[in-house]
């Protein structure tokens, strides 16, 4: 038995583990705290309100289990509500085709951002950087006032509530799972996700066990940057509107997500569903606080400060503990 | 009986005049008996749809919020219609399909604010002997609605005058040391060819005073200062003579607010559109106004 | 052997290659016909791995022309070379320590399953092909798991796995112990047999003739030469490799040495070996998982060697005397310490005057980006503090000094160490905690991938020392070199020691049977 | 040989900078004396740039450990906000004219607020070296209660600072030029000498390049690691005293907004690569100067304020590829 508990602990994905053991126990404690919070409906509301954050961190959990970083996803999801707002306003595209052109648009931002890291040696933070104040400074170049959005298909997705489990949730969190399902698959079956965790773990020796180092770079830059458009399509069926000022700090979110959900930041280690986990606590935190209802704008930051801080002690104690235990 | 259940999602904290506005609701609050639910979204919309979310799952009786922008409500709010709580706006208006998705709005007009603004200088102007007056603007962050309204007010107020030119426009991201960077490198651009400083808040004001100082000219005299919100801080730049008007933007809703909510709660129905006093603050009445601040 | 009468598979002539400051390889070549084995062999910083990297695409050369069955080729990276046919081990394990055993021998080329990836296939391909090699570990484990040498087996394992036309091996067997290496042979010979070309680099005399049908010698990037194997004595390729015709003696000597496992004996520290003064005693030293309590004891100025097969634990002791590793059993005493409590960290150890020269260079010594010299001070910066900086002069002076008695091959004491040939980086290391002088010196592997000469003088140095009264635990997977110099050898077996031997009763079969288990 | 330097291609890139300054913007490089010190653009670009030189200072050796800092923000905040409190003092009117006092001696809030930013780091320090959080998770746990926390010192509100002497540090001059540029320098002379005469930059650089090596070299890698989290702390709050002196105010809710990201873009500007190891201090000042220069130069060419970023983010991708070598070699490739 004992030797049982000791190989589950020091199982690779352990880690993973502590956290969704810890969101549990958050959403527990919550619903000790504050009625109401404990039902089916605000569960799937974490999903329903964090299911952009959940497309941009598979996104950026390829990013970083490739040991890089992408700072500009927050504004391309941005320009993509703006792009979309703007296209179907006052170009009258129709819906379908402004989605497709808007994630294309994405993929080629961020495919462009992969090239200049890979071709031209140039590190990931800076060029994503000025990817992202480039997006951003794009969303102003169109209309620095937000663009309401009035087509009946995004409206529709906006408003439809799927039934389940007596609850409800949106189509769009609907679609964050299912890109979610895709994503496992393509970090675990497939070559591409293979390849991204091998040049996490090590870029030179992935080129030199042959690997295709360069176009799986781009690739990944383009996928996180085709997920931030997706999110930026989520975010505007859940807003109806573009607007340039829209999810900024999501890249931090994001990151932080991902982090949190025990993918290392070095790149090589960690899993796709640590994005989900990591969405859930963000948003749980948030929750709590909501509920709370009692805290100051800065007792707000103070808490969620300290709730992130309990949160990652108690995550790397365990994981330690486990180390020393094996 | 129950106390009253608020839930109130505030933008942030991200300005004097908004940590004013938190203030006073809270207050206004504690003093009607009021159970306040008090969310921050730290500037983000998606946060404040998530605390209205969360609201509505804790089935409050009224559900308050300064919007962080004003599109992008149709949802939230159609979901609060149907759990059937009254929603009321506070500070800024939302654009939605459905008018009846909330009860009223309490706050200031920001366009007009820029009008009135615009008005003071026209003002001015005719009092100025000087042929042009060159205008330099300190907008607020890019893209923000006080900015953009604050800059259209002013502008169609002052398109018509000959008198007046805009020369230079930039973001001062509504802050004192962005206000001081920019008012700077304007200083050096321009040279002494600045006569009018038009400021979407104080706080910029202020930064740009000190730059102003800094250049060894005088701010009120050397150039003329306009700015909007009317804090504290303006009011002591007045009195020391360095700011010449500040219009107001009060915000102290609560009060407002508590009683709006309670008359919806009862059942009584109130205005769609509630307007708060505010006035125009000229220096000249800075001194006698001074005490009457509260924030 | 290779008939002449074939045309050869691959060939490379008049490759020039130059990085900054060095000329690495000029007027370089090579010929390689299907179903040989060819060893390349030259001086550390010969140019052989270079070599190797520009005919596989990881450098571009400046001139020069490749031949692949008569067609011009010109990889411009690794993946184009696999795709011709060429497959590669690197010199220094170039595998992703993250992903799996089986991942690192398939990834590129999984088995699929419905157009995914058969991860149960590939596990139990990757457990078929590293049995053949005698290896039996979890696959499924990631890579960084496993020691060095269990990581070389496998980075080997990868590349057999390819359909290749020309397999190449950059000092494969540098960390292996005999039995693997005869693995690895068998395993060679069949590829011969089926018509591969195979380039193999190694340091090893001896190796390299029980393998190789044709040898080329490099010396300064040049090709020296091209022989037979069966026509060329031990004695002349060392002449050619050092280059020296009227060094005759020494070349005979080096040749004599290395061939002769345990002939020889060189004179090690015998006085002090009875130097009754224990440096450093350690009981019942143990980590779970890693090594059973055992206990160990080394007197001021011997030579103890520590000998076993693969994952015998010599590493792990070696790491838990050092306080790299946390012991969580048993106590370590040593002269002038007061506790004897196990070290808690290096810093500890170092502080008690223990040098510890780790087996992987690349992770656990070299810091790539840094210069020769600072990476040679590093030990002996760190142990006089951080505020004592050691005078740029006196750095500049040690550097040379080591790297003249060495024989470091570098272009400046100011080059990265990571430019430097592999070789050439664990004399470096090795020079790092010299300089540090301390009372005890745990060399693991010490010279993995050195060539001949150096080896020699290397040892001569060593046991120069120990004269001198530095005491040193020594761990090779060379039983002859254990052998040959050691005052006293422990034989490790299953992750603790089975077996002490005084140098009287030193010789091989007695310690093959104790290193395998069986009774002698 | 000289322009192998490293230094020279953020060099190049500030010079192509002040050469557009020069063409584009009348009067750019003109300096006069006013009020007893120099007056112009170069000294305002300079003046400006002192608070992110000292940011990015610091920040370049945690990014040596391999480790990023993302709190230096919310420690400027918090180091601005104590000192600008023990200090402030409110208005006094006295028949009308203004009394200012400082409510605190100013030495002793200085001495709290740099407390204040060294605890900040010492906090960092403590969970990415002793509990070994990732520094990105570590650091963001701070920079989000560390701005709470100064709103909670100030209950939100600007603090405003009436005391004349605190103002020397942020816009007095001496000999004609800003105090602040001579506080940079005192530190990054102490920071490179520190560098030059003890081994503290060998070591910061082995543990970014290879901990586990230089561990076993026998390095303290923890104490290092805590030790340049304390620094950048430092140099953030220092950083903090500089920007409210300036405005003679606290704003905690703004104070060093995205401060981290500047200081961050300024190091790798300056050549230091973000995965650790090899750094130049020199070259993050001039990355410092180069952002600030940029911004400059967006005000004082009346750039529309929408278009702002659009050009920020392209001089900054151009910058990067111009320091690329695989860049120069396709450019030189096609001129051939
Ligand atoms: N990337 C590089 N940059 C600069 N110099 C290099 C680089 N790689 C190799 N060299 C130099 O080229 C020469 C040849 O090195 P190479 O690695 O080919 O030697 P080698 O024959 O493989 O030696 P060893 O037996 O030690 O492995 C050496 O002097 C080395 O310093
Ligand atoms: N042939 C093998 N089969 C199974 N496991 C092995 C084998 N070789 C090494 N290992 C693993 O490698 C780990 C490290 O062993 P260690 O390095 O202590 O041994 P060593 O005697 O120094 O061997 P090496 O020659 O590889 O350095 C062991 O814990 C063991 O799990
Ligand atoms: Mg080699
Ligand atoms: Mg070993």
């Amino acid at each position: 038995m004992m030797a049982q508990v000791r190989g589950f602990a020091s199982a690779p994905y352990f880690t993973s583990l502590v956290t969704v053991f810890l969101l549990l126990a958050m959403l527990a404690a919550g619903g000790a705290a504050y009625p109401g919070f404990l039902s089916l409906q605000v569960v799937f509301n974490l999903l329903i309100d964090n299911a952009f954050l959940l497309v941009i961190a598979i996104g950026m959990s390829f990013v970083i289990l490739s040991g890089g970083i992408d700072l500009s996803v927050g504004s391309v999801l941005a320009l993509a509500t703006m792009i979309s707002a703007w296209l179907l306003r006052s170009a009258h595209w129709p819906p379908v085709a402004v989605i497709a052109f808007v994630l294309v648009l994405g993929a080629l931002f961020g495919a462009a951002q992969g090239a200049l890291i890979h071709y031209f040696k140039l590190q990931a933070f800076i060029v994503t950087l000025a990817g992202m104040f480039l997006a951003r400074g794009l969303c102003y170049l169109i209309s620095i006032e937000s663009i309401t959005i009035e087509d009946p298909l995004f409206v529709a997705m906006s408003q439809t509530q799927l039934e389940l489990l007596g609850g409800f949730i949106s189509p769009g969190a609907l679609i964050a799972l299912v890109l979610l399902g895709l994503a496992i698959y393509a970090a675990h079956y497939t070559a591409f996700g293979r390849a991204v965790y091998a040049i996490g773990g090590n870029e030179q020796s992935a080129q030199m066990m042959g690997l295709a180092v360069g176009r799986t770079k781009v690739l990944i830059y383009a996928l996180s940057g085709l997920c931030a458009a997706l999110a930026g399509v989520l975010f505007s069926f859940y807003m109806l509107s573009g607007y340039g000022l829209h999810a900024q700090g999501t890249e931090l979110d994001a990151i932080a997500a991902v982090v949190i959900g025990g993918t290392l930041l070095s790149g090589g280690y960690g899993y796709l569903a640590g994005a989900l986990s990591g969405v859930l606590i963000l948003g749980t935190i948030q929750t709590l606080i909501a509920f709370d209802g009692t805290l100051s704008s800065w007792w707000t930051k103070i808490v969620i400060g300290g709730l992130l801080f309990v949160f990652c002690v108690v995550q790397r104690l365990m994981s330690i503990g486990a180390k020393n235990n094996q | 009986q129950k106390p009253l259940v608020i839930g109130f999602s505030q933008v942030g904290a991200e300005s004097e005049w908004r940590t004013a506005n938190t203030a006073s609701v809270k207050d206004a609050a504690k003093k009607a008996g009021v159970t306040l639910k008090f969310a921050d979204a730290q500037q983000r919309q998606e946060n404040q749809v998530k605390a209205i979310r969360s609201f509505i799952a804790q089935r409050v009786d009224i559900i308050a919020f300064s919007p962080v922008v004003e599109s992008g409500w149709d949802t939230v709010l159609r979901e609060a219609k149907a759990a059937k709580i009254p929603v009321i706006l506070t500070d800024r208006s939302v654009n939605v399909s459905d008018p009846t998705l909330f009860v009223s709005l309490i706050g200031s007009d920001f366009v007009e604010e820029g009008r009135k603004a615009g008005r003071w200088l026209v003002e001015y102007a005719k009092k100025s002997p000087a042929a042009t007056l060159n205008i330099v603007e300190l907008q607020g962050t890019v893209g923000s609605a006080p900015a953009i309204d604050r800059k259209a007010g002013f502008e169609e107020i002052i398109k018509g005058n000959p008198k007046l030119k805009v020369v230079r426009t930039q973001t001062g991201d509504f802050t004192r040391a962005k206000g001081k960077e920019v008012m700077e490198a304007f200083l050096k651009a321009q040279g002494k060819s600045i006569n009018v400083l038009y400021a979407h808040n104080d706080d910029m004001a202020i930064g740009a005073i000190q730059a102003i100082e800094e250049a060894g000219l005088k701010p009120g005299k050397d150039i003329i200062i306009i700015s909007i919100d009317g804090v504290k801080g303006a009011f002591e730049a007045m009195i020391a003579g360095k700011l010449n008007v500040t219009v107001e933007c009060s915000p102290l809703l609560g009060p407002q607010l508590m009683e709006a909510a309670a008359a919806v709660k009862a059942g009584k129905a109130i205005p769609k559109r509630i307007v708060v006093n505010e006035g125009v603050f000229p220096a000249e009445v800075a001194a006698k106004e001074f005490p009457n601040r509260k924030y | 052997m290779a008939a002449t009468d074939v045309a050869p598979v691959l060939e490379l002539t008049g490759i020039h290659k130059e990085f900054p400051g060095v000329k690495a390889l000029s007027d370089a070549g090579l010929r390689l016909y299907p179903g040989e084995v060819h060893t390349l062999m030259g001086q550390n910083g010969a140019g052989k791995s270079t070599l190797i990297k520009v005919l596989t695409g990881v450098y571009t050369p400046e001139r020069g022309t490749m031949l692949l069955e008569g067609k011009p080729i010109r990889p411009s990276s690794t993946l184009e070379a696999q795709e011709l046919g060429i497959s590669t081990v690197y010199q220094e394990v170039n595998l992703c320590p993250n992903l799996s055993v089986a991942e690192n021998i398939f990834i590129g080329r999984y088995p699929r399953k419905w157009g995914r990836i058969d991860w149960k296939g590939m596990q139990r391909e990757a457990a078929r092909m590293l049995a053949l090699m005698d290896i039996d570990i979890d696959v499924a484990k990631p890579l960084s798991h496993y020691s060095l040498a269990v990581q070389q087996m496998v980075a080997i394992s990868r590349a057999l796995n390819v359909n290749a036309k020309v397999l190449i091996l950059d000092e494969p067997t540098s960390s292996l112990d005999e039995a693997e290496v005869q693995l690895l042979f068998t395993v060679l010979r069949r590829l011969r047999g089926q018509g591969i070309a195979i380039l193999f680099v190694t340091h090893f005399l001896d190796q390299t003739y029980a393998i190789s049908d044709r040898i080329t010698v490099m010396r300064n990037g040049e090709r020296e030469g091209e022989y037979l194997c069966s026509e060329l004595s031990r004695i002349a390729l060392v002449n050619k490799m050092i280059g020296a015709p009227a060094d005759e003696q020494r070349a005979a000597a080096v040749a004599e040495d290395a061939a002769l496992a345990q002939g020889g004996q060189a004179q090690a520290g015998q006085a002090a070996a009875q130097s009754p003064e224990l440096v450093l005693e350690a009981r019942a030293l143990g980590r779970r998982g890693a090594l059973l309590p055992t206990d160990i004891s080394i007197r001021k100025g011997e030579l103890l060697g520590l000998c076993g097969l693969l994952g015998s634990g010599r590493t792990e002791l070696a790491r838990l005397l050092f306080g790299a590793d946390k012991a969580d059993s048993g106590g370590i005493t040593a002269v002038d310490r007061a506790s004897a409590a196990p070290f808690a960290n290096p810093r500890d150890a170092i502080g008690a005057g223990i040098g510890f020269c780790s087996e992987d260079r690349k992770h656990e010594g070299a810091i790539l980006s840094l210069s020769v010299r600072e990476n040679l001070i590093l030990a002996m910066q760190a142990q006089a503090g951080m505020l004592r900086a050691i005078p740029l002069k006196r750095q500049q002076e040690l550097a040379n000094n080591y790297v003249k008695w060495l024989g470091i091959k570098t272009a400046s004491i100011e080059t990265p160490i990571g430019s430097l040939s592999g070789g050439n980086q664990q004399k470096v290391l090795l020079a790092r905690w010299l300089a540090t002088e301390p009372k005890l010196m745990i060399l693991d592997e010490p010279t993995r991938g050195i060539d001949v000469r150096a080896k020699e003088e290397i040892m001569d140095y060593v046991s120069a020392l120990c004269r001198k009264g530095m005491s040193i635990l020594f761990i090779s997977s060379e039983l002859p070199e254990v052998l040959r110099v050691s005052d006293r050898m422990i034989v490790m077996r299953d992750r603790k020691a089975c077996g002490e031997y005084q140098r009287g009763e030193l010789d091989d079969t007695t310690v093959l049977h104790a290193i395998a288990g069986e009774a002698a | 040989m000289l322009l192998q330097h490293p230094l020279m291609k953020p060099l190049a890139a500030l010079f192509a900078l002040l050469l557009v300054d020069l063409i584009f913007i009348p009067g750019f490089f003109h300096l006069e004396w006013k009020d007893g010190h120099l007056y112009g653009s170069v000294i305002d670009i300079v003046n400006r740039a002192a608070p992110l030189m000292l940011a990015a200072l610091g920040m370049t050796l945690v990014i040596a450990t391999r480790g990023i800092d993302i709190s230096v923000g919310a420690v400027v905040a918090l180091s601005g906000t104590v000192a600008a409190m023990l200090i402030g003092g409110t208005m006094v009117m006295h028949n009308g004219v203004p009394v200012y006092e400082a409510n605190t001696p100013m030495l002793w809030a200085l001495c709290a607020a740099m407390g204040a930013a060294l605890l900040c780091g010492a906090w960092n320090g403590l969970l990415v070296s002793t509990l070994g959080l990732q520094p990105i998770v570590a650091t963001l746990i701070l920079m989000v209660a560390g701005r709470g926390l100064a709103q909670l010192l100030t209950d939100g509100q600007i603090v405003t600072v009436y005391y004349q002497p605190f103002f020397f540090l942020g816009s007095g001059y001496l000999f004609g030029l800003p105090f602040s540029l001579y506080v940079v320098a005192a530190v990054v002379l102490a920071v490179s000498l520190l560098m030059r005469k003890t081994a503290l930059g060998l070591f910061i650089q082995a543990v970014g390049i290879n901990p586990v090596a230089a561990r076993l070299a026998g390095l303290k890698t923890a104490a290092l690691i805590f030790f340049v989290y304390v620094f950048c702390s430092a140099c953030a709050g220092m950083a903090g005293l500089m920007i409210s002196s300036n405005i003679k105010s606290a704003d905690a809710n703004n104070a060093g907004l995205l401060l981290e990201l500047d200081a961050i873009l300024a190091v790798t500007l300056g050549g230091t690569s973000l995965a650790g190891g090899k750094f130049s201090l020199a070259g993050s000042m001039i990355g410092a100067l180069i952002i600030q220069t940029l911004t400059y130069t967006i005000y004082s060419l009346g750039v529309p304020p929408e278009v702002n970023m659009v050009v920020k983010s392209v001089v900054v991708f151009l910058v990067c590829l111009s320091q690329s070598p695989e860049f120069k070699q396709i450019w030189k490739r096609k001129a051939a």
